[in-house]
């Protein structure tokens, strides 16, 4: 009974923060409440006995999310430079209101039709949950999820680590150069904050490891290891720290890719002995795939942080930014 | 029940009244800067007892360790975020001293 | 029975916030508005995978949605991260902060009102 | 005892609905982030009392995921606004 | 083997992102020739169940993820190679000429050969949730491609296309989780052989379609795509009308014809047909009233997408089993032949387009008259690949447009005549709009940019390849009959768990 009623409760507040968040009046608050959806939908994972997804819920959307909407936010706030080009377009005033009332009669439609077809699905306990565990055994992991991902459905797995890589290729397309090391080093931070962020670095370091090391048997795994690994990046970015600057472009490059990578590598060797792609082999498989997800950890981590710090000024912003000062 | 478990529920709920006090802070006090110190007691000793008291309930070494990890950063870092926070405040207040 | 209840729970919020994100894109003109409701379809997509899960599993909630959605959460965050370096670079070189556009404007009404 | 740990975190999530009004309100971005920091502190508090009543050991590693990331959204919310960080993707 | 066609691209990529800026060109080349080379041998080699056939990782069917091949993935693998290859020729010449000095070290290959894997993914993929990744793989890619140049107009299209794509893939997920929650398990084998037509069912079928028909830019959801693949770099251009389009119709075809072939109607088929009628109006009469040259192919591809839903509604019947299937298969062979042919000869025109804009650096269509008979090449390619568009003979468009027809008559279905008449009629427009400012009097003498051979010659090969579509008209029935025999029937690909 308690159970139900926390369900409703955590319900009811998603829908109105997710309201809220697209149709307050203020950008700010609906970045805030977003941070905050974040936070409400975690714990909606917890309570649906999913903590894996939890965990990556808590480090993706209500920190990382967070992260890059705040810095969206205050860069699209602020008045734009005029030196770039003359300006040739304007935002249009309101949109007519047709477009909204028809807007919103599609929204309600769809709205009608998905409640009825919820309460239309068959309450058969279907899926694949038994023959994961079925075959848990010589997946060469302890742990379902983990199972799913590196292992029955690691070519799901693999595609999403090119579509991350993607997603930092074309952010370096758009700000026209080439690789990280374009970026100008970071502004120092307040001693305070520089301080904390010295003293919680082994913690995320730790953390990053140990969610690493749990995968194999509990909730957590490369994905999860990984955005806290790009969070900390980050943090030390924030922070001012120049070693994130100091990478070479090879290392970038090869931190980028190694785990798209090492799925490529695996896949291929099983291709060429067993004749099946991404097939591990039964006496090692737990250690390839300790192996392929440690690669993926420090794939993501480092394309997630590239995520936000692609964004960030670039030497050659700052030298024209000087000139304009004088 | 044992005892432990009574303490447990206890501290819980202390935890449970300091995070009323700070969420009534939060909506009563008059400005940001005032409510930063509903924000602390909340973070640090809410948590705190919430933490004692789960730490009561479990009594296994690694979860112990665990709780109270978690405690010490949230101190460290909640303490950190008002600094930051009450900086900016005032920063602001610098640029615009007429504004509210 | 209970858990059958807290399957439509979750399930209704799931689609009713893909009907909103849904509605957001449509009507709300602010680029990063237009960026948020997408995430939020994600998360209602998301949550029905999960409360599926939730129904289907016994004493673990079905592994392979899970699989799927942290999948789904790597992809979002990286469309996502494209997504607002699009709009903060469509910000930078033409001031505008949506898509709905004229163009040749009078040059004072460039920020958003 | 169970149910003790699962009313516990219904009322801390009672308490962040309620403070939700600080975020609706404002009125300046600045109690608008003390809101949010509020609720990111709650949130791991009922994560850890869900852990125990629900007892399951992953959900104090969001927790702690909650905890070492909580200020990474407040760092980027007091960063410098543009006229003083040259540059910047403005 | 047939996951090669995945890993061959996906290795290039990463080869061309580690290699220095003055060979990626090569690289990049190289891995396209390879990629092409290993689709032609996968085609060639005798057909077997396991050829066509590979479990990932080994696992049984409801569990692990397979990839499977019929003729239709061949066709389109196939069409893929050689639009791709030749487009990849005409790439590397064209991003190291000097007017492109802007976007140097750009990602170019690195990015067109994940899009490329990710396409070739999609056509031997057999697991929703699978063609889900895909899809995003490849929207983002065609995204970041479109960005090439750098231009506000570029940006402000990609971001639009990107908001599209995102919409058509997250319904699209919704869908598989319905899907999900309905049968518990993601397979299209199995799903097509345990449908039932319940609510959900519906919904989830709804949701997919409408998600493909976004990303397809079916009318009225094409508004994303003029701007998008107008304001793209040449090379990109082509990529994008010619192949990602083509990849999410080839998806609707999978979804149509083997997960819900039980429940997919007459009326559905009807309105997707009208659909495409409007389609085929709308974007040749806009097509025609465009100024600049690459809005014009943008539109002309609105149009020609049009052609392609004419497929539904012609074989609806075949599947309720009421008709002869005679005619049904015309329609096939009609709506495949017009995918292969306008993949060749849309790309043709846009790289032939992409030379002008280079020689005139404009695309002001009145700024053609400059041209003043230089440039012969790349003119000609724009008349054939007109004349393909037109569906005049000799070409592979007019075999589409004629089988489509026949199919019309002999179905019964006669209001689709006047639109695929007019829709002909109002190419020809715009074909002749474009040929008319070439051959009319300059304004005043130009210095065209010298185009480098290879540029014009690859367009010209493409143009060419959709002539011979049409020359080898019989062969290429055969083929089709031959593979599309097991495409509607689901137990032909339903495969047995092993």
């Amino acid at each position: 009974m308690t159970g139900i009623l926390f369900d409703m409760a955590l319900c009811a507040a998603l829908i109105l923060t997710g309201w809220r968040v697209l149709h307050s009046s203020d950008h700010f608050q609906a970045v805030v409440l977003f941070i905050t959806f974040g936070l409400i939908l975690a714990l909606a994972w917890v309570r649906l006995e999913a903590p894996d997804i939890a965990i990556a819920e808590a480090a993706v959307g209500a920190s990382l999310a967070g992260v890059m909407l705040l810095d969206a936010l205050r860069v699209m706030r602020s008045a734009g430079k005029e030196h770039e080009q003359e300006r040739r377009w304007t935002n249009v005033a309101r949109l007519p209101s047709f477009h909204l009332f028809f807007s919103f009669i599609a929204a309600v439609v769809v709205l009608v039709l998905l409640i009825c077809a919820v309460l239309e699905l068959s309450g058969r306990q279907g899926g694949l949950a038994d023959l994961v565990h079925a075959e848990l055994e010589s997946s060469g992991t302890k742990h379902p999820v983990t199972a799913v991902l590196l292992n029955f459905r690691g070519y799901d797995t693999w595609i999403e680590l090119g579509v991350l890589l993607l997603a930092v290729l074309g952010i370096l397309t758009i700000r026209e150069c080439s690789d990280l090391r374009s970026l100008a080093p970071p502004v120092a931070s307040t001693i305070v904050f520089e301080t904390l962020v010295r003293g919680i670095m082994p913690l995320v370091l730790l953390v990053s490891g140990y969610l690493l090391w749990r995968g194999g048997f509990a909730p957590g795994g490369a994905f999860q290891a990984g955005v806290v690994l790009g969070a900390g990046c980050i943090l030390l970015w924030m922070a001012g720290h120049r070693s994130l600057a100091m990478l070479g472009d090879a290392t970038w490059r090869i931190l980028l890719i190694l785990g798209f990578l090492a799925f490529l590598a695996l896949g291929s060797s099983s291709l060429l002995h067993t004749g099946v792609f991404l097939a591990y082999d039964r006496q090692y498989a737990s250690l390839q795939i300790f192996l392929l997800e440690s690669a993926a950890t420090l794939s993501i981590g480092t394309t997630l942080a590239g995520l936000v710090l692609a964004l960030q000024p670039l030497k050659k912003d700052l030298s024209q930014a000087n000139r304009d000062v004088r | 029940m044992t005892i432990w478990d009574i303490f447990s529920i206890l501290f819980c709920l202390a935890g449970g009244v300091f995070f009323l006090a700070g969420v009534v802070g939060m909506l009563r006090f008059p400005d940001a800067m005032s409510r930063l110190h509903a924000l602390t007691k909340a973070d640090n000793l809410g948590l705190g007892f919430i933490v004692f008291g789960l730490c009561l309930r479990s009594l296994a070494v690694p979860v112990i360790i665990k709780l109270l990890l978690i405690w010490l950063t949230v101190m460290l870092a909640s303490s950190t975020a008002c600094y930051l926070v009450g900086n900016y405040i005032l920063q602001k207040a610098e640029d615009r001293p007429k504004e509210n | 029975m209970t858990e059958l209840d807290s399957f439509l729970v979750y399930a209704l919020t799931a689609v009713t916030l893909f009907a909103l994100g849904l509605h957001s894109l449509l009507s709300r003109r602010h680029l990063l508005r237009k960026i948020m409701g997408l995430n939020i379809m994600s998360a209602g997509a998301f949550l029905l995978f999960i409360s599926v899960a939730h129904r289907n599993g016994k004493e673990f909630a079905d592994p392979v949605p899970q699989a799927m959605v942290i999948t789904g959460i790597v992809v979002s965050i990286s469309a996502t991260g494209f997504a607002l370096a699009l709009a903060r670079r469509i910000r930078k070189k033409t001031g505008l902060t949506s898509l709905d556009y004229r163009e040749k404007p009078s040059p004072e009404n460039h920020n958003r009102p | 005892m169970h149910h003790f740990y699962l009313l516990m975190a219904m009322f801390l999530f009672l308490t962040i609905l309620v403070g939700l009004l600080r975020v609706f309100i404002g009125p300046t971005t600045a109690d608008r982030m003390l809101a949010a920091q509020l609720f990111t502190t709650t949130g791991t508090a009922i994560c850890l009392l869900l852990a125990e009543a629900l007892q399951l050991d992953g959900v104090r590693d969001t927790a702690l995921v909650f905890v070492i990331l909580s200020i990474m959204a407040v760092a980027a919310f007091v960063r410098r606004l543009v006229p003083k960080d040259p540059g910047g993707e403005s | 083997m047939m996951v090669l066609v995945v890993v061959i691209p996906f290795s290039g990529a990463l080869v061309c992102f580690l290699v220095p800026k003055r060979v990626r060109r090569y690289a990049g080349l190289a891995a396209a020739a390879a990629t092409s080379l290993m689709v032609i041998l996968f085609a060639l080699i005798p057909k077997g169940a396991d050829t066509f056939h590979h479990a990932l990782g080994g696992w049984k069917r409801p569990l692990g993820i397979h990839l499977q091949a019929d003729g239709l993935s061949i066709i389109f693998l196939l069409l893929t190679a050689v639009t791709a290859f030749l487009v990849s020729v005409y790439a590397g010449p064209y991003f190291d000429s000097p007017q492109e000095e802007k976007t140097v070290d750009h990602h170019f290959w690195t990015l067109w050969l994940l899009l490329w894997g990710g396409l070739n993914g999609l056509y031997i993929s057999s697991d929703i949730f699978n063609i889900y990744v895909l899809l995003e793989l490849v929207s983002l890619a065609a995204v970041a491609l479109t960005t090439l140049k750098g231009e506000a107009e570029a940006l402000i299209a990609a971001l639009r296309y990107l908001m599209a794509a995102m919409l058509g893939s997250l319904v699209f997920l919704l869908g598989v989780a319905f899907l999900y929650a309905e049968y518990g398990i993601l397979d299209l084998g199995g799903l097509g052989g345990e449908l039932r037509a319940t609510l959900p069912t519906i919904t989830a079928f709804g949701l997919m379609v409408f998600g493909m028909l976004i990303k397809t830019a079916l009318f009225p959801l094409h508004f994303w795509l003029p701007a998008a693949h107008g304001n793209a770099p040449a090379p990109v251009s082509a990529i994008l009308s010619a192949l990602v389009i083509k990849s999410s119709y080839f998806v609707l075809l999978r979804l149509w014809f083997e997960i819900f072939p039980s429940i997919t109607t007459y009326a559905a088929a009807q309105l997707l047909g009208a659909m495409g009628a409007f389609a085929i109006l709308w974007g040749s009469f806009q097509a025609v009233r465009q100024e600049r040259l690459k809005l014009l192919v943008a539109h002309s591809t609105v149009s020609q997408i049009g052609y392609l839903f004419l497929l539904f509604p012609l074989t609806v019947a075949q599947i309720t089993g009421e008709h002869d299937p005679s005619w049904s298969m015309q329609a096939w062979t009609g709506g495949i032949c017009q995918a292969v042919s306008h993949a060749a000869a849309k790309a043709a025109l846009f790289l032939a387009v992409g030379n002008i804009v280079h020689a005139l650096g404009t695309d002001r269509l009145i700024s053609l008259r400059d041209l003043k008979g230089r440039l012969p090449l790349s003119v000609f390619t724009i008349g054939i690949a007109g004349v393909n568009l037109m569906g005049l003979p000799p070409s592979g468009g007019f075999v589409a447009k004629w089988m489509l027809l026949n199919a019309v008559i002999s179905s019964g279905q006669w209001w689709w005549i006047p639109i695929i008449v007019l829709g002909s009629l109002l190419t020809a427009g715009y074909v002749f709009l474009m040929l008319g400012h070439v051959f009319a009097p300059s304004r005043k003498p130009v210095l065209l940019e010298p185009v480098p051979r290879t540029l014009e010659v690859s367009a010209f090969a493409l143009a060419l390849c959709a002539i011979f579509i049409g020359f080898t008209t019989s062969g290429i029935i055969d083929l089709l009959q031959m593979e599309l025999h097991a495409m509607p029937v689901p137990e032909a690909l339903a495969w047995s768990l092993p």
